[in-house]
């Protein structure tokens, strides 16, 4: 396992192309040794851009790949000592599990004793120890993604394992599964795995650290509650979370932010000089009550949505659109007008689209 | 393999198959152009500086003294090859079609028997059938017709457009069909609305099959055929006496094969944008 | 206009696609058909739609016998799961299509193409191939498709399930305004997600193996599921199911006293029960039954960690999104009021009670 | 699905009923003339057993024909078949000048075989032929091509491969065209090499593409004839005839309608009996079964 390092990559399919068009824009990035990654964003984002230079399969615009210090930019794939699980299940179909299991050995030419303890060490890990001899392509989709996934591991020294939406074609059923496994798989033999996906669960239960895509750009890297506790960006707001987090525009009196003209208390201050204001709020932490108080408003009804253990309410406050999740328990409130807490510390500023940083 | 000494073996291997398959074009091609005293003088290969060209063959082609008019045959294998190839891919499409989506069962016969049935008939020597056809077309008093050739000639293709389009129509999805007759169609137009139009791709590589068996058909033509109708292979081998007129049979033999020759561009470009991979399987 | 299944029932390869189905669907109710994936709920759509024979039933249309209509005289339409489209159509002539083999007029056929894009958010988009447009875009086109054509029996198999989620999230909410306004329309539509079959359906059907296990109003269904197997569909994550005692005002699970029992509990006789407890219900504690965490996902804002008392896996939810290492011991409450217990067979025997405040707003 | 029943015939049985009819008096003619004396001299549907019949068992050459086209054709789809894949790999990917090899190489197959036999007919002639005169350049004796036996197989031979080849080459070329590229990919990745990656990657993947040109080769080879016809007549003696060719003398030539229906029969029969077993073994060999 390797570090992979980033260091300004940029890419644009079309040569002399703005940066603005560029399918992935200059960053910089670094991928610790021994952890999941997950790279998620909607398709066009730039994830399989970025998982291709990590591959070797796309020579970056600029910039440079280091995976533990060395520059691996100008190297093809094969020299890159990476590993790649591919959406669809690749297996040597002439050849036994345990063959396929064995391939990558083969031609490092480890000796046989050697390639047999090995195969069988990462098989039992797969459960697939009751099935070496079967040929491969027999296995059902999810059994063969394992297969990919061990024949990287089988190689003690792989830099880096990828994966590129390796549930795309597994059957609903059996997807839940083999997330599990492949958590369970990379908790115990820590190899450095850069995992793509379109989908931000997957992601999140997947990877230790999750890095937001969109239009070329990383958004937001960090771990899946600081995504979703403090969001860099509303479209990190709105793309992580079910229902998107909530965005209310704020009125400024004073040293005050004001919602629909009462007082909203807040854990931040920000410069004077920033433009318009908006409170972004968690739809969980919104809170129906009946006494008013700090940081109560006037909540109207529009409508509801029973999602079963909960329901989400539609709300208008000061005349934007919201909306709360509450327990089924708690009911839905038997009048049109009540009263909304959106507690203080939950309650992060954006200007811009972008969360205003504290100093 | 050494990575540099790669390309050289790559592109030496890929010039001598080159020279193979273009020799006799070029053979052909330089013969047409000479006359009694150059071939009678041993092989030659460049005009001008071994032999001096002429036409005379080429002349001799399009009715010229001592020639044929290879212009009719040329027709008549055309109008052959485009009515056979027309029959055989409605037919074959239509029972393609019912073949791919509708199950059939009658005793011990299934769907894919009907199309090894049809595919089959690939297998049939010509020679096997062309006696009864003799009698039968005599019978019928088609004999030495077009008509006659086109219905022979049905029997070489549609086996053919029928094993194209039932793999063709299997990769298209079944719930097109069910989509269609929601909408309101009945099988007839489910099959003309919503399949055929997307059934160009297959249609096309059926009847470039079709093309070149049809178009390349000797040995029907030169049995069931004589004096009034000459199709443009039977032209050709006519030509090919005892004595040969090398430069007239050669001006015939490249006009005889130049239409289908620049079909393989065109197959090129469609094997390039990989439509022909759906239909060859 | 009321659409009736009469003992339904289809035998593949001694799989049983469907066995005894027997449902009515209403004109202007949306019906949710909700089970797991293989349940039967495709074969239920496709044996309406006339597009599966069965092996025996009956189909019918206020009473007139509908098994022997064919399929292209149904007025139906149908929404499939893999965005189906005519390919060589642009979008407009997708829409069109239908209305074309109505005979309809020119004017009409614009006039009813353009209502039902601008309904779905496609206008401006009429000249564009299917090909040329995103999943989501693709799956508006096939409605868009279905509405214009304003039939009598609407059918949507899994919609939104090829699509990601926030687009899943957004159509959701878009289709529940979308069918609240369909008129005299039978909409049947099926799901594997329990909150979109009780967001959208006015009717829930829950669907096992074949069978039809249960029909209510999602509320009921939710609240009251007849069976150990209906309460697991109808939950996500599936509600906790697990064996126990009732003790001697304790319930017992896997040797351990879990909790006391609740009120709602008590007039039932000491024995052998299952009990069923939702992954909310559950929590983590600092005091409780001890359990193993074998696995943690995150859906939507919510944390499901998956946990082992014994050999009893549990799930617990969380509300927001928590890291919780694999392999840590946790303690679990189990909260007592809101036990379901089922007989040992799995049918119903007590449920907790929602003191609900209200249910006005709907 | 109701009221489909109907219409499935109305799709089937035109193209189905037109095949039967074609074919169906042919061989019905075809069987009840194998069992008539139907000759030259007495052209009538007489009954004479099985009397054709035995007189093929002992037509020796007629055998040897048979014995002949199963070499021809198994050697001839095979050099097809290692060329054609060859040639297929060498365009398949970065090579300049792509389309123009890729075109070039599959014009052979769009031409007719009995036109471009002609063709070879003056290539192959012992004076006035390019090929005696490249040799005669390279210093090695003139071959009589076209009139001693063993070069006039040889001949007849080269004329198959270039014709057919191409059509190897096509589907070969189409099969190649439509692998995905994640299995060559995985193989880099695991470390393997040219060699490694041809027979463990790109041959498996094409095993299905492979046996089906094999067979389509194989079923149009059985019928080789006309090119016979043109290049050597068979000759010389009958050293390069080929059961087609044998039958189109006995039934047509000398009219020897009876006799060369029994053959013709037994002829089918035999190829497609021998197709048949050919199909399954490659079928098995390659482990097409299970396949997804």
């Amino acid at each position: 396992m390797a570090q992979l390092d980033i260091v300004d990559v940029g890419h644009s399919y079309t040569p002399g192309a703005e940066e603005k068009q560029w399918a992935l824009k200059p960053l910089r990035l670094t991928f610790e040794a021994g952890k999941t990654y997950a790279l998620v964003g909607p398709s066009g984002c730039g994830k399989t851009t970025l998982l291709n230079i990590l591959s070797g399969l796309v020579k970056p615009s600029q910039g440079q790949v280091l995976f533990d210090g060395v520059d691996v930019t100008a190297l093809p794939t094969k020299a890159r000592n990476i590993a790649q699980v591919f959406q669809f299940p690749v297996i040597y179909h002439s050849m036994t599990v345990y063959e396929n299991l064995a391939f990558p050995l083969q031609c490092r030419r480890w000796d046989k004793a050697r390639i047999d303890a090995k195969v069988h060490q990462v098989a039992e890990a797969l459960d697939l120890d009751d099935r070496l001899g079967q040929p491969a392509r027999r296995l059902t989709a999810d059994d063969k993604q394992l297969i990919s996934l061990g024949r990287g591991l089988v190689r003690d020294d792989v830099a880096a394992v990828l994966m590129d939406e390796p549930l795309t074609v597994i059957d609903p059923q059996l997807k839940h599964s083999l997330r599990r496994k492949i958590r369970e798989i990379t908790e115990q033999f820590q190899p450095t795995v850069i995992y793509v996906t379109h989908d931000q669960y997957e992601a999140m239960s997947v990877a230790q650290e999750v890095l937001v895509m969109r239009d070329g750009q990383a958004m937001q890297q960090g771990t899946p509650e600081q995504l979703f506790e403090a969001p860099s960006s509303a479209y990190v707001g709105y793309f992580i979370g079910s229902p998107a987090m909530n965005f209310l525009t704020l009125d400024r009196a004073h040293q005050e932010f004001t919602l629909g003209g009462r007082t909203l208390a807040v854990a931040w201050d920000i410069p004077g000089s920033t433009s318009e204001v908006q409170v972004g709020i968690r739809p969980e932490y919104v809170k129906v009550v009946t006494e008013p108080g700090p940081n109560t408003f006037a909540a109207r009804l529009r409508g509801v949505q029973d999602h079963g253990p909960q329901r989400v309410l539609e709300i208008d406050v000061a005349g934007q659109p919201m909306k709360a999740k509450v327990p089924r328990e708690d009911g839905v409130p038997a009048i049109e007008e009540f009263l909304v807490h959106l507690p203080r510390a939950k309650a992060l500023p954006y200007s811009d689209g972008y969360l205003v940083l504290q100093s | 393999m050494r990575p540099r000494l790669y390309p050289v073996f790559k592109y030496t291997v890929i010039a001598l198959w080159a020279c193979f398959v273009a020799g006799p074009f070029f053979w052909a091609m330089t013969t047409s152009f000479k006359d009694a005293n150059a071939v009678q003088g041993g092989a030659t290969y460049l005009p001008w500086i071994q032999y001096q060209p002429t036409a005379t063959g080429w002349r001799n082609i399009f009715g010229g003294a001592g020639g044929i008019d290879v212009i009719q045959p040329f027709l008549n294998s055309a109008i052959v090859t485009i009515a056979a190839s027309a029959i055989s891919l409605v037919l074959g499409s239509l029972a393609a079609y019912a073949l791919s989506r509708y199950r059939f069962k009658i005793g011990f016969i299934k769907n894919s028997d009907i199309v090894f049935f049809f595919v089959s008939q690939r297998i049939m020597p010509p020679v096997v059938l062309v006696i009864p056809f003799f009698y039968l077309l005599q019978w019928a008093g088609l004999l030495d017709t077009i008509a006659g050739l086109v219905i022979v000639t049905v029997a070489l293709l549609l086996p053919i457009a029928v094993w194209v389009m039932v793999d063709f129509f299997n990769g298209i999805p079944r719930e097109i069909d069910e989509m269609a007759m929601l909408d309101g169609c009945g099988p007839l137009q489910t099959f003309v609305r919503a399949i055929l139009p997307n059934s160009l791709p297959g249609l096309t590589v059926a009847a470039m099959f079709c093309a070149v068996f049809g178009w390349n058909d000797f040995f029907f033509a030169f049995r069931l055929t004589f004096t009034e109708v000459q199709t443009l292979p039977q032209a050709v081998v006519a030509l090919n006496s005892s004595i040969p007129p090398w430069w007239t049979l050669s001006a015939a033999a490249l006009f005889g094969v130049a239409p289908l020759v620049l079909l393989a561009i065109w197959v090129e470009r469609y094997l390039s944008k990989g439509n022909l991979s759906g239909a060859v399987r | 206009m009321t659409l009736s299944a009469t003992d339904l029932s289809l035998t593949v390869d001694g799989v049983d696609h469907l066995k005894s189905v027997t449902a009515t669907f209403e004109p202007g109710r949306l019906h949710t058909v909700i089970g797991r994936t293989m349940a039967g709920k495709t074969t239920l759509l496709r044996a309406l739609a006339g597009l599966q024979e069965v092996d025996s039933g009956s189909l019918t249309r206020d009473g007139a016998d509908l098994m022997r209509t064919p399929v292209w005289r149904r007025d139906t339409a149908m929404v499939y799961q893999q965005f189906i489209n005519y390919p060589h159509l642009s979008v407009f002539g997708n829409v069109a299509f239908p209305l074309r083999r109505q005979g309809l007029s020119r004017d009409e056929i614009q006039r009813r193409v353009s209502k039902s894009l601008a309904l779905v958010g496609l206008t401006g988009f009429e000249r564009r191939k299917p090909s040329q447009l995103s999943g989501g875009q693709q799956q508006r086109v096939a409605v868009a498709r279905a509405l214009a054509r304003g039939t009598g029996i609407l059918l949507l198999d899994e919609p939104l399930a090829n699509l990601d989620y926030k687009l899943r999230e957004q159509l959701r909410d878009e289709f529940k305004t979308l069918f609240s306004d369909q008129g005299d329309t039978i909409v049947v539509y099926t799901t594997t997600e329990p909150a979109e079959a009780m967001m959208l359906g006015d009717v829930v059907l829950v669907m096992h193996e074949g069978r039809i296990l249960q029909v209510g109003p999602p509320q009921e269904v939710f609240e009251r599921p007849a069976t150990t197997t209906v309460a697991s569909i109808i939950n996500d994550p599936p509600m906790n199911i697990f064996p126990g005692r009732i003790e001697g005002g304790q319930v017992t699970v896997a040797g351990f006293q879990a909790t006391h029992v609740s009120a709602h509990l008590a007039q039932l006789p000491d024995g052998a029960y299952q009990f069923g407890l939702r992954a909310t219900d559950v929590s983590l504690a600092s005091a409780g039954v001890e359990g193993a965490v074998t696995f943690v996902e995150i859906s939507g804002s919510e944390t499901f960690v998956h946990a082992a008392v014994g050999k009893t896996p549990f799930v617990i939810q969380i509300e927001g999104i928590h890291d919780v290492a694999l392999g840590d011991l946790v303690k679990l409450r189990l909260r007592p009021e809101r036990l379901y217990a089922f007989d040992e067979k799995g049918s119903l025997v007590r449920t907790p009670s929602y003191d609900l405040v209200s249910v006005g707003g709907r | 699905m109701y009221g489909l029943r109907r219409h499935k015939s109305m799709f089937l049985l035109p193209g189905l009923l037109t095949l039967l009819l074609i074919i169906i008096f042919p061989l019905l003619f075809t069987i009840r003339v194998s069992f008539s004396g139907w000759n030259v001299s007495s052209p009538q549907m007489d009954f004479i057993a099985g009397a054709n019949y035995a007189a093929m068992l002992h037509d020796s050459r007629f055998w040897s024909a048979i014995m002949r086209l199963i070499l021809l054709a198994g050697g001839t789809v095979l050099i097809q078949y290692v060329v054609g894949f060859g040639m297929a790999l060498l365009v398949w990917r970065d090579v300049r000048g792509r389309r123009f090899w890729r075109v070039l190489f599959l014009v052979p197959m769009m031409t007719t075989p009995v036109v471009m036999a002609a063709i070879w007919q003056m290539i192959f002639h012992e004076s006035l032929g390019p090929l005696n005169d490249l040799l005669g350049m390279l210093g090695l004796t003139k071959v009589a091509w076209l009139t001693e036996s063993g070069p006039a197989l040889v001949a007849l031979m080269t004329v198959e491969v270039w014709q057919w080849t191409p059509f190897m080459f096509l589907l070969l070329l189409a099969g190649l065209l439509s692998l995905p590229k994640e299995p060559f990919m995985a193989a880099a990745i695991d470390g393997a090499d040219v060699w490694r990656t041809f027979w463990k990657v790109t041959f498996p993947l094409m095993a299905p593409v492979s046996v089906a040109a094999v067979i389509i080769r194989l079923i149009e080879a059985s019928k080789l004839s006309d090119s016979v016809y043109v290049l050597t007549s068979g000759g010389p003696g009958s050293s390069t005839e080929t059961p087609g060719y044998y039958l189109y003398i006995q039934g047509l030539r000398d009219q020897q309608t009876g006799y060369s229906g029994a053959m013709s029969l037994t002829y089918l029969v035999l190829m497609i009996v021998t197709l048949t077993v050919v199909a399954a073994m490659l079928t098995r060999a390659l482990k097409l079964k299970g396949h997804s």
